[in-house]
């Protein structure tokens, strides 16, 4: 219906969508689900948003979860990976081949992709990684480097490690136990990263402390971030309910209040305002003692014009 | 033949009885990804304020068992960007607009509609008295009769004869009656309810309150029974007066209930986080509900549960 | 070394903060079936009346979105066949027992509270003020402060000094803190707080009021974050008075909810109908929480939630 | 631990049984859940109470199924007959072997079996018939006559048919729509059956309705009835809450409000205030203007006294 609305993408649409598979790969659950018209619209870094816990559900948002793979099998399926951990993904994780699932993507910004070739840093941290995949495989054929930088807090939570050395011209991990590669955040490691990679931009998947890390380290180095958030929770996914907010500074210098799922979940680094997350800063539009200024709309827009 | 949806309330004529609830529907454009919005009975808006607000710090919600918890604090583009960017685009998409209006005194309440009544394509207005009434020291003009009455009046008078307004109750009161008949002598030509009720969650991890605005509005399937005890209540004590009822509704059988309970209209609100094309579905799920009960208009059911039994009054559930 | 249960308000005693809510745990027996009596912190007793009532009709109950909708109307065998049967039955067992009172008029509150008072084996009183007033057309005492506070006092003025005086407030007014203030001043030693919300569900079969008392009383995890934000407020400003907390709640994490809220004590209701061991449960749930974040005593977390931050501010949950 | 606090039988249980089978049996699904303490406690009549729709579900209020079989396999196993039907029951179905739930009983008061051998009717309507086969055992068992009396609105709804046919005296059946057996309803062909079978004691499982029809019938008769109650929808199904309340007349003469599920659901059909279900009698102990006489007692214990 409302073909391009959204800023850079398709609509997203809502389908019942059956589990093909539901594996164990470490610490993680891979699910699998029939959805062709989600998966022909998918961009790298869009997500679904899913209905948990069946029709008499006490729990009223959706989950979320960053789409690792599409595949044109069955017409078209949607992979996605979690952690089983509280109420939601644990009734997920239960989910078996055959059920049915109501899913709505793919949702979100995408990753933006270069148009020529460069030497791309792809960190992630925990399941964060999932989306960095995709992303690898549409930068390659535009001829880019992918080099990654992968962390968790110990190995069975490092996701993607093989394919990430497998497929990447280097690939770096830590974790924060030692139990695979260096001991360490992936923080500590990004400047020899950076520096050996010669890299020209960073695609970031973590929790938004390690984005913050990220691009003010990046910013030192003048190389740009483009971070995927997934924090806070997301209620809805789909931009109605206005749960997810950042502060972020469009391209007209003001900072406004942007949603995680409708205006990202990726943003450009030097844009959000990682300092001022869980704040309204002083000087957002419609700020508490905010005053208008000629000129400034209150749309937001342009935040992610890049 | 399936069961008519169509509504006419004074001279408004709907599709359908079902609205999205305020705040709950984006501008617009998020829900048309998944609904027609032209064949929903129609949109109330986001509260629209004079200025444009950031609203409140994350996080802003919290899950709670089949409810939610939120404090957004009326994030939205102040009124010039509501009539620049939404009210146009709505009404490009052939949506009817009810338009929320907010304030923080009586007179920005009064500026806000009198210049939306000024504009083309607005269909309603409906008074979100849930807002802090900065000359009571925050305290909502919902929870004081006078105050409610007061602002009623103030919208009333500045808006034009032929657009209905609806005062937008809070169910966090001892007497919402006496609330509602203030706002109806103020000028009130509906009454709409309700908005959420207050709660809180603590966080069990940093053992803080969950909300950055420490409590919140808790919305959902879980406040219901109180929403069709409040419209039950109301409808019993001022029986002409139309009433949208809301909270909750996430099946067509829960728009029954409210229509049956007395109001005329019925809005969506959180139900649309969890699934975006509930308007449309429930839609279906009303007509379904009507025509299996030999209904065939929906307006003969409005406030049918104030009468006596309409059909078996015993229920054998299980044979 | 697990985190200690044991709390003490005043000079009770009490083994654990888990408590079994009024009207939620029939007599006794018929938990006793499921959980040890004795080891849970106390029950709190259904509402005993001066004559033995026969309640209302049924149907009774409906279900909601984790809620349930009752009006029992105070079943009971009264206060004769409460001090031969069941009070006897609870001290055999080895359990406290909070015995609540109820009433028409403040003389039956006081007389049914003077008797109690006389009887061994009373650990303390809750008042629960949600009967309806004789002397004010049935309105709830709860819903005014002088009432409210008039029955309070009439409670503490016929019972032996050493028993405790819990109030129980209802969440149906616009300001919860001044009928506290009230019941405080009058006498009580503690305040118990929610009772239910009242709410109401229409049969879509019969389009009738699903109970036959029409309007009935909310309960369970639904109303949870109502009760915690009254229990917030009433400790907010009432820092010194021991609450018990109520409301729906289900696990562990929901009583150290409550209790971080600041409520010492915390009562468990219709969760009971759902899983009929839930107090033995929660205990162990309890325990478990605070164990895991390294606290040795339960009376430590009380109240924690109106301090800064105790872990860290920022949550990972995804990592 | 409270062993013999509930009125002829021994405490309830609750545990966690895993679902061995889950069968289609015409309109019905009949489910097997592993539960040795609870098969070991049975006795025909009691029921079971379910919760359904898993930890975060929205359904408070358990389900309650009476027990159609139990059987010594796996230690001991219980199964129930139900209709799904609305979203409750509807959970249950779509359970599957190796799941968990969470059930309680044996709960309520068994049909008493008389001591000497007697001419009984099994009369039972849809779903009510399940609990009758385990009472004919029983009563075979004492030398007991059994002759079945089954109805329901259409043959797929009949439960039992054939094992009436195949193990009572006679078998009659009636539905609504005379798809099997006669057509009418089961209080039709009472008289003649009674007759037939020169029925010496009735135990009926049927909807509210029926048993009211029953019981004057066979109070004209001189037939006493042992009738299993299943309406209102019982919460909790152990007696806490307070919700499946029936007028029913103790052996003092005096009516009280007494828990189906406590006190029943098995109730002696004289003692039963069928027209006054659903009110509070006025002459109820404790009904609004209600006096109390001398001697009469608030505790409800000998109502079901036979
Ligand atoms: C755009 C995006 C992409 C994501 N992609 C992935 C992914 O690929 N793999 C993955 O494992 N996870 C991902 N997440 C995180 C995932 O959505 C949450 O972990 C998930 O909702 C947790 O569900 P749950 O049922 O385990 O916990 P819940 O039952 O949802 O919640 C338990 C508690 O944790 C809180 N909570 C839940 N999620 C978060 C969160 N993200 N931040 C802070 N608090 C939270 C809830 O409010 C609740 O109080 C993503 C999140 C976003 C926003
Ligand atoms: C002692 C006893 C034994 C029973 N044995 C059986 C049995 O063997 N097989 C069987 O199929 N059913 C039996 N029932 C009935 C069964 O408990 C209900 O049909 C079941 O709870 C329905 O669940 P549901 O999920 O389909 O509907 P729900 O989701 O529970 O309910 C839908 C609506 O129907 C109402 N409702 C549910 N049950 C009843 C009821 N019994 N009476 C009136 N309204 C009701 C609910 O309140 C709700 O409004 C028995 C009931 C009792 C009390
Ligand atoms: C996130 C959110 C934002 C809301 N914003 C507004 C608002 O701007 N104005 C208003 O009158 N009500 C607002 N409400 C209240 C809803 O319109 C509605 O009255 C309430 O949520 C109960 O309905 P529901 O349970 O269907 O959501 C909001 C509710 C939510 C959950
Ligand atoms: C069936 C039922 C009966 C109740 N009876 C009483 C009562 O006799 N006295 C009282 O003070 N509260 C009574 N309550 C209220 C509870 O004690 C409690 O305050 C309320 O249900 C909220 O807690 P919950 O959600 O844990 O049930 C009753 C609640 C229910 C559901
Ligand atoms: S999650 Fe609802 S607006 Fe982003
Ligand atoms: S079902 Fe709760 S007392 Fe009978």
């Amino acid at each position: 219906m409302a073909g391009n609305d959204r800023d850079g993408g398709v609509a997203p649409v809502q389908v019942r969508g059956t589990v093909l598979t539901v594996r164990r790969v470490d610490a993680y659950v891979a699910m699998t689900v029939v959805a062709p018209a989600i998966a022909t619209r998918f961009r790298p870094g869009q997500f679904v948003a899913i209905a948990v816990g069946g029709p008499q559900s006490g729990m009223i948002g959706r989950r979320t979860f960053s789409i690792h793979d599409v595949r044109p099998d069955h017409g078209g399926t949607v992979e996605f990976v979690f952690l089983p951990r509280e109420p939601g993904s644990q009734w997920l994780a239960d989910c078996r081949s055959r059920d049915v699932l109501d899913v709505v993507g793919p949702l979100g910004r995408p990753f933006p992709v270069p148009r020529d070739a460069a030497s791309c840093l792809l960190l992630g941290v925990g399941p964060g990684a999932a989306p960095l995949f995709a992303l690898a495989s549409r930068l390659a054929e535009r001829g880019s480097h992918t080099d990654y930088l992968l962390g968790a807090e110990s190995a069975d939570r490092v996701f993607g490690a093989l394919t990430a050395r497998r497929t990447g011209r280097s690939a770096i991990i830590a974790t924060a136990d030692g139990s695979l590669g260096a001991r360490g955040s992936v923080v500590d490691m990004l400047p020899t990263v950076v520096q050996q990679a010669r890299t020209d931009v960073i695609y970031a998947s973590a929790p938004t402390g390690v984005l913050r890390s990220v691009c003010a380290m990046a910013g030192r180095y003048g190389i740009p971030v483009q971070a995927l958030v997934s924090e806070p929770a997301m209620i809805c996914g789909t931009g109605l309910c206005m749960g997810c907010v950042l502060p972020a500074v469009g391209t007209d210098g003001v900072t406004r209040m942007v949603r995680a799922c409708a205006e990202g979940p990726v943003f450009r680094g030097d844009l959000v305002r990682w300092d001022d997350v869980g704040t309204i800063p002083f000087d957002a539009l419609g700020a508490p003692g905010w005053k208008p200024k000629q000129g400034t709309t209150a749309a937001g827009e342009r935040t992610n014009a890049s | 033949m399936p069961a008519d949806l169509r509504t006419r309330i004074g001279h408004l004529d709907l599709p359908s009885p079902i609205l999205t609830a305020s705040g709950c529907a984006g501008s617009g454009r998020e829900l048309a990804q998944f609904s027609d919005v032209a064949r929903i009975g129609a949109i109330i808006t986001k509260s629209v304020t004079l200025e444009p607000k950031a609203g409140n710090p994350a996080p802003r919600m919290a899950e709670t068992p089949s409810g939610l918890l939120s404090s957004t604090g009326l994030q939205g583009p102040g009124l010039d960007g509501f009539l620049q960017r939404d009210l146009p685009w709505l009404l490009s998409r052939g949506a009817r607009a009810f338009v929320s209006v907010a304030g923080h005194t009586t007179r920005e309440y009064g500026e806000v509609s009198s210049r939306l009544s000024d504009s083309a394509g607005v269909t309603a207005l409906e008074v979100n008295l849930g807002c802090p009434d900065a000359a009571a020291a925050g305290r909502p003009f919902a929870l004081d009769a006078a105050a409610a009455g007061a602002v009623v009046a103030a919208v009333r008078g500045s808006t034009r004869y032929d657009i209905p307004v609806f005062a937008k109750l809070s169910p966090e009161v001892t007497d919402i009656v006496a609330v509602a008949r203030a706002c109806v002598a103020a000028g009130a030509d509906g009454l709409s309810m309700i908005n959420t009720l207050p709660g809180m969650a603590i966080d069990p991890v940093t053992f803080r309150p969950a909300l950055a605005g420490l409590a919140g509005g808790l919305s959902g399937p879980a406040v219901r029974p109180v929403a069709v005890r409040c419209v039950w209540a109301v409808r019993e004590a001022l029986p002409d007066v139309p009433i949208i009822g809301c909270g909750g509704v996430r099946t067509g059988r829960d728009a029954l209930e409210f229509l049956l309970a007395g109001a005329s209209l019925v809005a969506v609100g959180t139900v649309l986080f969890h699934d975006p094309s509930a308007c449309s579905r429930i839609q279906r799920e009303l007509e379904e509900e009507l025509t299996a009960r030999g209904v065939d208009r929906v307006t003969d059911v409005v406030g049918r549960a104030h009468q006596p039994a309409a059909y078996a009054a015993e229920r054998h559930t299980w044979v």
